[in-house]
């Protein structure tokens, strides 16, 4: 049997209902590739995502975490996005401060017609992680070797 | 630990080709709490929806999980059949692995793989699933329409007729708005008034209307369905129900010099007025800033001329109560004051004068009874110079940023009738660029320039100067390159428009939201236009962006249909998936509530068991499941944890992280 | 003129003055308020225009940048706040800055004298056209 | 009342009449005008390229000596404000601006536009106040119809003059008023007299000041009153027919009894 | 300064203004202040203290204090005034059943920079003006004030009372370019190795002992979700190294946009982690990206994270501002 070493990263995407779940359904319809390692979590809107999920996500053993809303302007309950994007902005700034790779968290905004856009944005953040290797740092933040 | 039961769809091969789904069952089969597991070619077929109702009964199941195509293709498919199971159509998860898994991959082994992933996530969801209800709110099978211009009108109209009571506010003595001070309306060139006054008359006749003329809306409380109003009725100092409308008081009054608003300040009115011949109602109003009784008790001309009685001068503002299901805003628009735009003379010569104006100096109800004459002189103007975009896509402070929409057309209007009425008038119009989308718009303009003679000039107006008795013009012709110079006999500006200065208090009142223009904002842009994200607000005529009369009367009817949709129902079924504060841990901070965009949580000081047996008073949320929307904000806002968001609770999502990450 | 050259001269212009041509609607409304208008080949809404399209030597080669009145009425009216009389001056100064290129010398002022004329109009007059 | 006053250049000169009737009318009404002890040439010109710094710096040493000195500062002359007041704003708001005329003037406190710079007539307006003036007046104008000839300088950009409404002042006007004596109300009250280019261009400059007068006259005004010498002089000097024109100061002081 | 406390807090405990009066009262050591209630005149004759040492901010025990019958008097100085305007802006403390005596103050000290400047076995300290009068084993020695002055309060935000009934002393003003930021900045030129490193060595100090999280006015909340086992991250005792780093990472943002700076976080920790750093992480990139904002600094102003405006900054900013790459 073959073994496979590379690494493989574990990638959770928050999206929410009404543009981006919608939007990832629709780069299935049009059968664009994106890799498997993507396992996307429905919520209703990006401003149902507690900065603790992430953190949650990472001490379970992800490598990446990205979060999908609708675009400013468009959100389904108005202005959702708005405070999410600000939790976020901030949140990772703490998360860069404390010398946790950039790389690991993005925000992305995509509309439920930008089915391209959603494959290329999980292709480009697979890849982006997967440079990163294992999320190690926020596991050994407090073990001083 | 609930019995779940998990059914794996092949979608015939849209899944199976790619996704080993006796694999995929297999694999569920043995996660903890799953007693059944099964695949099938078509879970939403009848068979396979009947296979998922009888293993519910079979197997006892307390939770479902379906590996199928995106819940947002047959979510509500499964929850009725769970439903018709005997089970809680709530505790129904779907894990997608056809969109988000068997149509993205080739591979079989990888799909397989993250096909188990995504079931055993919602497998570990399902476990924290709790059965919900949707909860009911009655109705109350009355709407409220604030403002009574067209769309005011036409909404109230199309609702009574659907056999709902419905009451127009208008702040006015009479309903109308801006349509009656109107001449003729494009593109059909039809007469305002003969379209216009039927329809009031209409709605002062039809039973199910109530007229609050004179009146505002004082305070607002409730939510969708629940709404609960105060309507100050001013005192117009004159008994509706008694006065006839004969007009004698408004001859007789002393008071002259009052500026008639109908006309614009073009001509005066009496203290004592009926603002036009056809105003509904048609009752007589004083005007308390300038009668000479009111302000100094001496005078009563119109108590001693009026044979009806019906003079009040010890009238009272009347507070009413009552309750609405829905509420329709409709406060329509002003143009802009031309105060920052004395470049164009409008403060300094009488025959600079707005777009409105010069309707009124058209119409034959009017000032110059339809002649148009120069307000300076009476003469007969023989050259017109009419300037577009004045204060419209402007972002200087006294302008505004957008397009107001109207002004080609009506500018194209007043230029047609003006050539068409006096042949021998020279019409110029300046603008930056024709904006005349829509249904025989175009046509219009072009027949403006082609048959009527128009001088379409693309450049602006820079300068107006009032001098012997013209308007000497200075304005740039960017074709030609060239600065050119008109005498002017009048100068007419279109002056964009604003939403009436009323509009920010009562989006206040009702937790609406604006732009930064003050226009009311749609739930959404393109999908919900005619309501406001606030649940039973909805939105009517300008109120919400600029609109010509077509597009207007569009919108009223679409928002009446809403509220007709909404009213016919004897209870609102919410959406079980809302917000709850769980008060045991609630502060009572106000940040959750600071984020709502629904306005759907208030609090209140409970009590609460204290140590030793005391009591403690402690602010806490709660949040009305009728008004909520499940957005999730205030969970996030919410420092404690006290706010969940049922449906979509954190514990919920923690769990599929955890089984994503595993 | 080079196509670098004339990028940088853009740049130029636009740094000197701090104008965004971008934001012009084009509605002429400079133009149409210009007091100088007919002593200027170009005129204020081409400066902005020109200066959009990176076509600054015809705007240096041109006579309407001696004639601008610094009135700020173009600046004061235009509904985008695009300061067209900024862009007029930077152009100017683009001229003036190169070497010889002063457009009033002092040995002309003697002609100008009158025994009325105040101080301001020599001190602006050599403020704007020299440097 | 005591402010720093700023004469300028041509008030010294060739505008003394402006600079004389400020001093007496200033006495009459209790304002005390303290003279800069340093002050230096404005520059008659607002510098509007971002890039140039040299230009500003007479007026940000006259501005910081009036911050020193715990005065508002005052000018009358047009131009002067206009420049002095522009370039306040710079120092308030422009950030390299500020940078680097700190830089070069090496103050003993740097300078962020703290003074808060006056025309006499907003003296006459917001300090004194008209109704205050109007029952000073020993001489009214009475009967007499003025036209007030704003100009460019002191109304634009409005946004960095905040003096009046650009369009529709009316400072002049109500001025006017509380001398006494009827305003006259004209369109081109605030359009361009042409005076800077009347060494470059004088058809022009005549082209313009004609149309000032034309347009006052049309409206029925006797004479003009202006703040700006240059365009007493334009308008005087270039504009065809003979308008008296009057700096407002001198009818001020007319009106005060003290001329 | 302490007498005219004392003097007040009996005037108006004897005058019926209020019931109780919320002050400090020694602890284990004399410089080991600690928040106490007093009741009577003899209790604050004998235990009230007001020294360098009451750097406690009483605001958080208003929370409770208030709720009880009665009215309380608390006296806070102004880093404490912003925690108790942020209290009101919540809700938690219930304003009429509180009197606020607002107290100037130019700096509170520090032991630990009295022991390092070299005082060893101090019994007391006195202080006279700028200066310091020890009282140590060894005999009597001084030393400036300045010097002795705690880390917070050399980079004080602001010497402004911004909410009291009524005050003694003279407050001063908002302090512009306190310097607090300074730290911070450090770290953000720092790269992010740099940066792990440094916080991999504070952060493998802490002990989860809870001090920083039982001191802070802005954790108030009536459970903490660090507690509540349906919250999914309740942690008793830690299960891994990771979910201590959660533990600060999620109370600062808690506490983001809440908390008024008042430095008690790190005052109060054994380990001397500097989990102010944290804190002010949060204000200084809200200052940069959303406006200055001081929480505390008033009653209306909209807390930044529950607030937006549409021109926002991307959360991509993080990835394009600031630091060094590794």
């Amino acid at each position: 049997m073959q073994v496979n070493n590379e690494f493989k990263p574990t990638i959770v995407a928050f999206c929410c209902n009404w543009c981006s779940y919608a939007g990832a359904d629709l780069s299935g319809t049009n059968r664009l590739n994106y890799p498997a390692n993507v396992k996307i979590i429905r919520v209703p809107c990006s401003c149902r995502v507690n900065p603790m999920f992430i953190l949650r996500a990472f001490q379970r053993g992800a490598d990446g975490v990205i979060i999908c809303g609708c675009h400013p302007g468009d959100c389904h309950y108005t202005t959702g996005n708005y405070y999410a994007r600000r939790r976020m902005t901030l949140l990772f700034s703490m998360l860069d401060y404390l010398g946790i790779e950039k790389g690991r968290t993005r925000v992305e905004w995509v509309s439920a017609a930008e089915g391209a856009k959603f494959a290329a944005t999980m292709n480009e953040f697979v890849e982006t992680v997967t440079k990163l290797g294992e999320n190690k740092r926020l596991e050994d933040l407090r073990c001083k070797n | 630990m609930q019995r779940i039961g998990v059914f794996v769809c092949w979608c015939g091969t849209n899944i199976a080709a790619t996704v080993d789904v006796k694999a995929v069952a297999e694999a569920l089969g043995k996660e903890p709490g799953v007693v059944f597991a099964t695949d099938y070619q078509y879970m939403c077929s009848q068979a396979g929806q009947d296979m998922i109702r009888d293993a519910i009964q079979e197997h006892n199941l307390g939770g479902v999980v379906i590996c199928s195509c995106s819940p947002r293709m047959h979510e509500t498919t499964f929850r009725k059949t769970a439903e018709k199971a005997g089970l809680n159509p709530y505790m129904v998860e779907i894990a997608n692995i056809r969109e988000q898994c068997s149509w993205i991959h080739k591979d079989m082994p990888t799909a397989t793989e993250k096909a188990i992933i995504l079931g055993r996530a919602a497998i570990a969801k399902v476990h924290l699933n709790a059965p919900l209800t949707a909860g009911e709110s009655p109705v109350t099978k009355r709407a409220l329409v604030i403002g009574g211009g067209i769309a005011g009108i036409q909404t109230a109209l199309d609702i009574a007729d659907a056999g709902f009571p419905v009451d127009i506010v208008e702040k006015k003595p009479t309903i109308g708005g801006k349509m009656t001070q109107i001449d003729k309306t494009f593109p059909t060139l039809d007469c305002a008034a003969c379209i216009l006054t039927p329809k009031m008359v209409e709605a002062a006749q039809n039973e199910n209307i109530r007229i609050f003329s004179y009146s505002e809306v004082d305070s607002v409380k409730g939510f969708v369905g629940n709404f609960h109003a105060t309507i100050r009725r001013k005192a117009r100092y004159v008994k509706e129900d008694v006065c006839t409308g004969c007009g004698l008081c408004t001859e007789k009054c002393p008071q002259k010099k009052v500026p008639n608003e109908f006309n614009l300040g073009l001509d005066n009115r009496r203290a004592i007025y009926i603002p036009f011949a056809q105003a509904v109602p048609k009752v007589a109003t004083i005007d308390p800033n300038y009668c000479t009784m009111l302000k100094s008790g001496k005078c009563g001309v119109c108590a001693k001329v009026c044979t009806a009685g019906a003079i009040d001068y010890k009238q009272k503002d009347e507070l009413i109560e009552e309750d609405y299901g829905a509420i329709v805003v409709a406060t329509g628009f002003n143009p802009i004051k031309l105060d920052h735009y004395d470049e164009y003379a409008y403060s300094q010569s009488p025959d600079v004068v707005t777009s409105l104006e010069f309707e009124r100096l058209m119409n034959a109800a009017g000032p110059t009874a339809g002649t148009l004459l120069r307000p300076s002189d009476g003469e007969h103007p023989h050259t017109l110079v009419f300037v577009q975009c004045v204060g419209s896509r402007e972002t200087r402070d006294c302008g505004k940023p957008y397009c107001s929409k109207i002004c080609c057309m009506y500018t194209a209007k007043h230029a047609m009738l003006c050539r068409e009425k006096y042949p021998d008038t020279e019409v110029y119009v300046f603008y930056i660029d024709v904006r005349t989308p829509g249904k025989n718009f175009d046509e219009f303009y072009r027949r403006a320039v082609e048959e009527y003679g128009v001088h379409y000039i693309k450049g602006m107006v820079g300068k107006v100067v009032p001098e012997n008795g013209k308007l000497k013009v200075q304005a740039s012709d960017l074709l030609s390159n060239e600065q050119i110079h008109i005498d002017a006999d009048m100068v007419i500006l279109a002056a964009a428009i604003e939403p009436d200065e009323s509009a920010r208090s009562i989006a206040t009142m009702l937790t609406a939201s604006m732009d930064t223009n003050d226009f009311f904002t749609e739930a959404h842009p393109k999908l919900r236009p005619v309501e406001s994200p606030t649940a039973g607000i909805f939105l009517s005529g300008v109120c919400q962006g600029p609109k010509d009369i077509p597009e207007t009367v569009a919108q009223a009817g679409a928002a009446a249909s809403k509220v007709i949709g909404l009213l016919a129902k004897d209870h609102l079924m919410c959406n079980p998936c809302v917000a709850e504060a769980n008060e045991l841990m609630c502060n009572g901070c106000s940040s959750c509530e600071k984020v709502c965009p629904y306005g759907a949580i208030t609090y209140s000081d409970k009590e609460f068991p204290g140590p030793n047996r005391t009591r403690v008073l402690r602010r806490v949320a709660s949040v009305n499941p009728a008004v909520c929307q499940g957005c999730g904000a205030c969970t996030v806002a919410c420092p404690s944890g006290a706010m969940d968001l049922k449906g979509f609770s954190t514990s919920q999502i923690m769990a599929e992280v955890d089984a994503i990450c595993k | 003129m080079q196509k670098n050259q004339e990028l940088e001269l853009t740049a130029t212009i636009k740094r000197i003055s701090g104008v965004n041509p971008r934001l012009c609607m084009k509605c002429g409304k400079c133009s149409a308020t210009c007091p100088a208008f007919d002593e200027m080949d170009y005129h204020p809404h081409q400066f902005v225009d020109l200066v959009d399209k990176g076509q600054i030597e015809k705007l240096m080669n041109s006579k309407g940048i001696w004639n601008c009145l610094s009135c700020f009425a173009c600046l004061e009216r235009c509904p985008r706040m695009v300061e067209p009389a900024k862009l007029i001056e930077a152009v100017r100064l683009a001229v003036i800055r190169q070497q010889g290129q002063n457009h009033l010398k002092p040995e002309q002022i003697p002609d100008f004298l009158d025994e009325n004329l105040p101080q301001q109009a020599i001190t602006s007059a050599f403020r704007k056209y020299a440097k | 009342m005591v402010f720093s006053y700023f004469p300028g250049c041509t008030l010294k000169t060739k505008a003394k009449d402006l600079d004389l009737y400020t001093r007496k009318s200033a006495e009459a009404l209790g304002i005390t005008l303290e003279e800069l002890p340093d002050w230096q040439c404005c520059g008659a010109v607002y510098p509007q390229a971002k890039d140039e710094i040299a230009t500003k710096l007479s007026s940000i040493r006259s501005l910081a000596s009036a911050r020193d000195l715990g005065y508002s500062l005052v000018t009358v002359c047009s131009a002067c404000h206009h420049v002095i007041k522009r370039v306040n704003h710079d120092m308030q708001t422009d950030e390299d601006i500020v940078l680097r005329a700190n830089n070069y003037l090496q103050l003993d406190t740097p300078y962020h536009g703290e003074t808060k710079v006056l025309h006499y007539l907003e003296v006459l307006r917001d300090e004194l106040g008209f109704d205050e003036l109007a029952k000073r007046v020993k001489n009214p104008l009475t009967g007499r119809k003025i036209g007030a000839y704003y100009g460019c300088l002191l109304l634009r950009p409005s946004g960095e003059m905040q003096f009046d409404n650009p369009e529709k002042p009316t400072i002049l006007e109500d001025f006017i008023r509380a001398i006494g004596a009827e305003p006259v109300i004209y369109a081109n009250r605030n359009e361009c007299c042409g005076g800077y280019i009347t060494l470059e261009n004088k058809p022009l400059a005549v082209k313009k000041a004609s149309a000032v007068t034309a347009s006052a006259k049309a409206n029925g005004a006797e004479c003009l009153i202006t703040a700006c010498p240059l365009c007493l002089y334009n308008l005087k000097e270039n504009a065809e027919g003979d308008m008296p024109v009057y700096y407002f100061t001198e009818l001020l002081a007319e009106a005060l009894g003290v001329k | 300064m302490q007498e005219l406390i004392k003097a007040k807090a009996i005037e108006l405990l004897e005058n019926g203004t209020v019931d109780r009066v919320l002050g400090w009262k020694t602890g284990e050591f004399f410089y080991d202040l600690t928040p106490a209630v007093f009741t009577s005149r003899e209790e604050i004759e004998k235990d009230f203290v007001y020294s360098v040492f009451s750097g406690a901010n009483l605001s958080k025990y208003l929370v409770k204090e208030s709720r009880k019958d009665g009215k309380v008097a608390a006296f806070l100085k102004p880093c404490d005034t912003y925690s108790f305007n942020q209290l009101l802006k919540e809700h938690r403390i219930w304003r009429d059943h509180v009197h606020v005596v607002g107290i100037a103050c130019d700096g509170m000290c520090d032991m630990e920079k009295i022991r390092a400047y070299g005082a060893k076995g101090v019994l007391s300290v006195e202080r006279d003006g700028d200066t310091l009068k020890l009282e140590t084993l060894y005999g009597p020695m001084t030393m400036n004030k300045a010097d002795a002055e705690a880390e917070r309060c050399i980079c004080c935000k602001s010497r402004k009372l911004v909410a009291y009934d009524e005050k003694i002393g003279e407050d001063g003003d908002v302090i512009e370019n306190s310097g607090r930021f300074d730290m911070v900045a450090k770290l953000e030129a720092m790269t992010p190795d740099e940066r792990y490193a440094f916080w991999q060595g504070e952060l493998s100090k802490c002990i989860r002992c809870n001090a920083c999280r039982n001191v802070c006015p802005a954790c108030t909340c009536e459970k903490c979700v660090f507690d509540n086992p349906k919250s999914g991250i309740a942690q008793k005792a830690a299960v891994n190294s990771f979910e201590e780093s959660m533990y600060h990472i999620i109370r600062a943002f808690h506490v983001a946009s809440r908390c008024t700076d008042c430095g008690e976080c790190s005052r109060v920790c054994p380990q001397n982690i500097p989990l102010h750093l944290l804190n002010r992480k949060f204000i200084k990139d809200i200052n940069e990206l959303y406006g200055e904002y001081q929480s505390g600094a008033d009653l209306e102003t909209r807390p930044p994270l529950m607030n937006f405006t549409q021109e926002d900054c991307e959360p991509s900013v993080v990835y394009e501002r600031g630091g060094k790459q590794a």
